[in-house]
């Protein structure tokens, strides 16, 4: 059982690392991401620090809001330099 | 070797703790001169500086803001206090927070200035300053993994292994860098061109004094 | 039972592959892409604190990873807004 | 390349913290190929990773044993004849980290951390000088960044908009009051040439 | 006492791990040209050196590690802001060369309807500051401020409230002389190291909270919706 | 004799005898360059008609700091003649004195507000290199030696002969940072012709007169710590001589060379200085030095 | 080390004195004097000779002042009557000296 779910949180961290690395889209960078976390509190329910679980669960969100308000404020940055012609690419 | 061979006879100890603060009397000058140059600048008003204009004869007055000056004094008299403590601590992480935190303050103490180019060095000197958390901490950490102690005084009575030597090398590197002499001169250089001396004479007291106490710190570790 | 070094090992793989990506991945001349790759090393190292029992320092961790985050996303929109070229 | 040329690439302020990099990866490098190993006689130790959590312990991997406020705990510090009431904040636990215990056996990091505990024996305690060092260093920072954001970076005084707003307001006030200034300046006139007649 | 053989053989790999992560961290320094770049890669940096640290596996290493990270935090914040001022002095000083049309100096709020901005926030954040009071020290104190800057981010309030962050300024600033005196207490009178404690404990608590809570207000400026 | 007594005189001897050497220093400059020169007893004369000139204040200086700063440096040096020649004590306490010398070089330089003094207050912050030097090559002696109290190094010489013989490349770097603060040295960038008088341009009257005063004292200190911690016990004839060989090398040297640019003088320094640095690891690392 | 200070401070007062004396004397600019003066030799040779080898404080100060004297004349003149008197100070040094070793 316990030998299961380590492959488990092994394998969703694993995905996770790559997705974020290898993904395009800022969004589906933020979902690895989130793949990534969800790996790491099963690590840490694992471990059996439930307190220390529940902050990372907490922690997860909010990083995550984060990068969302990021991202779409840059987003929109970026395309306004498109728009106004300054930015080429 | 012990503190006696280096800075004279021990004259006292405080306490703390885990952390004994040493007297001999090389720390205890190092530490007069620092608290006495912190009261000097206490007490002082900052000079106007003058500089000359490119292509012409006359000269134009830097102007620097009144709440400009009192926060500059505030952070400058802090480094005075704060590299005054480092000079007569006995343990060597403790030393190595001294050291961040004066290399915080130099950054702060020209933070607010209108050069770019002074801005500019303080920028560059405090990516320095955050990479030097690494072999600070990091050597300090290397040393007690050797050797299993923070404080100087067993330390100076250990023999130095390879390992000792690795996490020295680190600590002198991190010290070269946070106090920027050479060849990282270039980094602290150009912070010194702004107005307002008393203070910014603490940028260059402190990092000198530093490197001085580092030697009397390095010996005690490796011999 | 569970496995401490298998957990330690993959922390410090994770942290190296983080930290080889932070340097060097794809795509990292944009700064979002590269704050966002220092997170894998940053979990990776969580998972080496936490094979340690570090657990406090675990927790500062988390908590100053998202500041740090928000600190660096901050500085990267301010110059993009300022049209900065640093 | 002449060495002239290369002094002065190194007086250049922007060259210096990735030369500063350069060294210390060399020297990190080299540090691969020196001996390393841990000195098993440190202070402060420890038991073995996850050994407390097996076993299945309340305060799981911070029980360092002792009754709170009777007997001290079991640590190992640089100077013990330094530290008078040396453990006893080990063994001591605040009510509500009490209450917290008797409920779950998986709250070991939280109930040991709030005060009292193992790490802030020696975070106030032992080595109480560093975490001053730390918690000023922390104060010093943020009392540069607030103090340029306060007055430069987030000014808003000097925001263009906000300045044009402003004349634009300042504009309208003048104009009002030049207009009160002269409707009391035609009535005064009118009260005046009253009187006259 | 001995450290357990666990610890031991954990070293090498762990200090192995630290050394390599810091050279890939420096040398990306080496070889980037940009100052963000570096200023971000700086990061990786400050993990090798947890790496090192945290290998020594004693509770003085995690009693070490702890301000460390603070340590971090704290110079991050405080070099990022010299960065934008620099930039933006240079702007100031030769407006035509520097600033484009569609840029601007201060940061512009934008339109962002996001459900979760109105109801998780408040949630969230009451549990992190409570959880975060319990914990008191260090680690209180970082986990109550991400609940204090998650709480300020949300509110849909722009313009910054400089009274407020005078305000903040004095709390934390009594909060460290409360841990300075707690402090002395412990040497100098060390019967009553209860009161002594609590006064560390909650003062260390109220300021990094309080601190870090200011990245919120800050951070408000920049990512937040009109 | 008493010690206040004692410092009292060590103190004169250091003036006078400094002021001469620099005098000598000076002639031996102008006859190179086939100069008369001044007579050698002028730079004394210099340093004593200055306490009699009227003095004036700039009306930019920051106050404190720039009367201050003047007895500081002359203090620092007389602390520096008791560490050394009256009490013999910690090499490391005269390694502090110069370090506080190069700070009180910078804010002479910036307190007086003039741009000339700014510019030699940043070159002072540059040539902070020269410290590395002499660090290295106190730590030198110490690893030969093994202590760092001057009493001890010189019985240390007394049984196994001077050190000049066992280090010589550390006594080189020594020398190095006795010719950066010879005056007109190729290294003292502080005092560049370009900067008017460097940091002491805007210092006017008796401030001038206490910085002559305290660089005739600090050039003899130097010398004095050269020929004692490299060429064991020598009397008093032997120190004369030694001063004045010195004194003679190093105006030959400057007359001769060029000032070098801020940088180039630092790299350079610290070039010399890393040489020196690994030739005499090696030398004792192999054995060389017993 | 009183007699130190003592040699140095009577030094630097003759050389005052000598540099005084020779602008009394000659105010012409300068000119690189060739003619030999003897009496300044007579008082150089008795002030180092005296100087050196007297081993009484009272007569080398005296000496001291005498050297300083010829040595501190303003630049051009001086300079063979100190060098003549330095050299046979130090010859008759060098012989007082032999004998006392030997014995």
């Amino acid at each position: 059982m316990e030998f299961l779910v380590s492959i488990i949180a092994i394998a969703l961290m694993v995905i996770g690392a790559f997705g974020v690395i290898f993904m395009k889209k800022p969004l589906d960078k933020i979902i690895m991401f989130d793949i990534m976390d969800a790996g790491f509190v099963l690590v840490v329910v694992l471990f059996k620090y439930l307190d220390v679980a529940l902050f990372a669960a907490l922690a997860g969100p909010l990083s995550t809001l984060v990068f969302i308000l990021s991202i779409v404020k840059i987003k929109e940055i970026r395309t306004d330099k498109i728009a106004s012609g300054e930015a080429n690419d | 070797m012990d503190f006696v061979t280096l800075g004279g006879n021990l004259l006292g100890t405080i306490r703390l703790g885990d952390i004994v603060l040493y007297l001999t009397p090389f720390s205890l000058f190092l530490f007069a001169v620092l608290l006495g140059f912190t009261v000097l600048i206490g007490l002082s008003k900052p000079e106007t500086q003058v500089e000359a204009t490119m292509h012409y004869l006359n000269n134009t007055e830097v102007k620097v803001g009144q709440k400009e000056l009192k926060q500059r004094r505030f952070l400058a008299v802090i480094c005075g206090i704060a590299s005054a403590g480092a000079m007569i601590t006995g343990d060597l992480f403790n030393f190595t927070l001294f050291m961040a935190l004066v290399g915080i303050l130099n950054i702060g103490i020209v933070s607010a200035v209108k050069q770019t180019s002074v801005l500019d060095s303080a920028f560059n000197y405090g990516l320095i300053a955050m990479m030097c958390s690494l072999p600070l901490f990091g050597g300090a950490a290397i040393i007690l993994a050797a050797t299993g102690t923070l404080s100087l005084a067993v330390l100076s009575q250990m023999p130095a292994s390879p390992m000792v030597v690795l996490g020295a090398v680190l600590m002198l590197l991190g010290i070269l860098g946070e106090s920027g002499v050479a060849p990282f001169f270039a980094s602290k250089a150009e912070m010194f061109r702004t107005a307002g001396s008393p203070y910014i004479v603490i940028i260059h007291l402190s990092s000198l004094f530093i490197i001085v106490r580092a030697v009397e710190i390095l010996l005690l570790v490796l011999w | 039972m569970i496995s401490v070094s298998l957990f330690f090992y993959f922390g410090i793989f994770l942290a190296i592959v983080g930290s080889i990506a932070t340097a060097w991945g794809p795509g990292v001349s944009d700064p979002v892409v590269r704050t966002f790759n220092t997170e894998i090393a940053s979990i990776g190292v969580c998972l080496v604190l936490l094979c340690y029992n570090h657990v406090l320092a675990l927790l500062t961790l988390l908590a100053t990873t998202v500041i740090i985050t928000l600190i660096l996303f901050r500085a990267i929109i301010r110059l993009e807004e300022m049209g900065a070229d640093v | 390349m002449r060495i002239g040329a290369l002094w002065n690439k190194l007086a250049k302020p922007k060259n210096i913290p990735r030369l500063f990099a350069f060294s210390l990866g060399i020297i990190l490098i080299i540090g691969l190929i020196v001996p390393l190993a841990l000195n098993p006689d440190q202070l402060y130790v420890r038991p073995a990773p996850q050994e407390q959590v097996d076993e299945g312990l309340a305060i799981a991997p911070y029980d360092r044993g002792g009754v709170p406020l009777k007997e001290p705990g079991n640590i190992d510090p640089q100077y013990p004849e330094n530290a008078e009431s040396l453990g006893m904040i080990t063994g001591y636990m605040s009510p509500l980290a009490e209450f917290v215990s008797s409920i779950s056996p998986y709250f070991g990091t939280s109930i040991y951390s709030s005060p009292g505990g193992l790490i802030d024996e020696i975070l106030y305690y032992t080595r109480g000088f560093d975490t001053i060092l730390e918690s000023s260093i922390l104060m010093m920072s943020f009392i540069i960044a607030s103090w340029l954001s306060i007055n430069y970076t987030m000014n808003r005084k000097n925001d263009e908009d906000e300045i044009k707003k402003d004349v634009k307001k300042a504009i309208d006030d003048s104009n009002r009051v030049a207009s009160h200034v002269k409707a009391n300046d035609a009535k005064a006139r009118a009260k005046q040439l009253r009187r006259d007649n | 006492m001995f450290v357990p053989q666990a610890f031991i053989s954990m070293y090498l790999p762990a200090i192995y791990a630290g050394l390599i992560v810091g050279f890939i961290g420096t040398m990306a320094i080496a070889i980037n040209r940009r100052e963000l770049h570096i200023l971000i890669l700086t990061d990786i940096v400050g993990l090798a050196m947890i790496f090192v640290v945290s290998a020594v596996g004693t509770d003085l290493a995690e009693a070490l590690i702890l301000p460390g990270l603070v340590v971090e935090l704290a110079e991050t914040l405080a070099i990022s802001e010299i960065l934008i001022t620099r930039e933006m002095r240079k702007i100031e000083q030769d407006p035509r060369a520097n600033l484009a049309k569609s840029s601007s100096i201060f940061p512009q709020a934008f339109s962002l309807d996001m459900e979760i901005m109105t109801t998780a926030p408040n949630f969230i954040a009451l549990v992190l500051i409570g959880y975060g009071i319990f914990l008191t020290g260090f680690t209180g104190g970082a986990v109550a401020g991400g609940g204090i800057v998650l709480y300020a981010l949300s509110k849909k309030a722009r313009g910054l409230p400089v009274l407020m962050l005078d305000g903040i300024a004095g709390v934390s600033g009594i909060a460290w002389c409360l841990w300075i005196i707690g402090f002395l207490l412990f040497f100098v009178a060390p019967q009553y190291w209860l009161l002594s404690l609590f006064l560390a404990a909650c003062g260390l608590l109220l300021k990094v909270a309080s601190k870090v809570g200011l990245i919120g207000l800050l951070m408000r400026e920049d990512i937040d919706n009109e | 004799m008493n010690l206040m007594a004692e410092i009292l005189i060590q103190v004169i001897i250091a003036f006078l005898a400094g002021s001469l050497l620099l005098g000598l220093h000076r002639k031996v400059m102008a006859r190179v360059q086939k100069r008369p020169g001044p007579p050698i007893v002028q730079q004394l004369i210099h340093s004593l008609k200055f306490f009699f000139k009227e003095t004036a204040f700039p009306k930019t200086v920051s106050k404190v700091f720039y009367i201050g700063i003047v007895f500081i440096l002359a203090l620092i040096w007389v602390v520096g003649v008791i560490v050394g020649p009256v009490a013999k004590d910690s090499l490391l306490i005269l390694f502090g004195v110069y370090a506080v010398y190069k700070i009180v070089e910078h804010n002479s330089g910036s307190s007086s507000g003039s741009p000339y003094g700014k510019l030699s207050c940043v070159r002072a912050v540059l040539s902070a290199a020269t410290e590395l030097p002499l660090f290295a090559a106190i730590v030198f002696v110490y690893m030969v030696t093994g202590t760092m109290n001057i009493g001890e190094i010189i019985t240390y010489q007394s049984v196994h002969g001077p050190l000049i013989y066992s280090i010589p490349l550390a006594a080189l770097m020594f020398f190095m940072l006795i010719l950066t603060k010879s005056p007109y040295s190729p290294f003292a960038i502080t005092k560049d012709k370009v900067l008017i008088s460097g940091f002491e341009t805007e210092h006017f009257g008796f401030l001038r007169g206490f910085m002559l005063f305290s660089e005739a004292i600090a050039w003899y200190v130097l010398l004095w710590v050269f020929l004692t911690i490299f060429f064991g016990p020598l009397n008093a004839v032997g120190y004369l001589i030694g001063m004045i060989v010195i004194s003679f090398v190093t105006g030959f040297i400057n007359a001769t060379t060029p000032l070098l640019s801020p940088n180039h003088s630092v790299m350079t320094q610290i070039t010399i200085g890393a040489i020196c640095f690994a030739g005499t690891a090696l030398m004792i690392f192999t054995g060389v030095v017993a | 080390m009183l007699d130190y200070m003592i040699y140095l401070i009577t030094f630097a007062a003759g050389s005052i004195l000598g540099l005084l004396y020779s602008y009394k004397q000659h105010g012409e600019p300068f000119v690189a004097v060739t003619k030999f003066n003897v009496p300044f030799a007579i008082v150089s040779i008795a002030g180092w000779v005296l100087g050196f080898c007297s081993g009484n404080v009272i007569l080398s100060a005296i000496g001291f002042l005498l050297a300083g004297f010829v040595m501190g004349e303003r630049p051009g003149y001086g300079r063979k009557e100190t060098a003549v008197g330095l050299i046979i100070a130090i010859i008759v040094y060098v012989l007082l000296k032999r004998p006392l070793c030997m014995m």
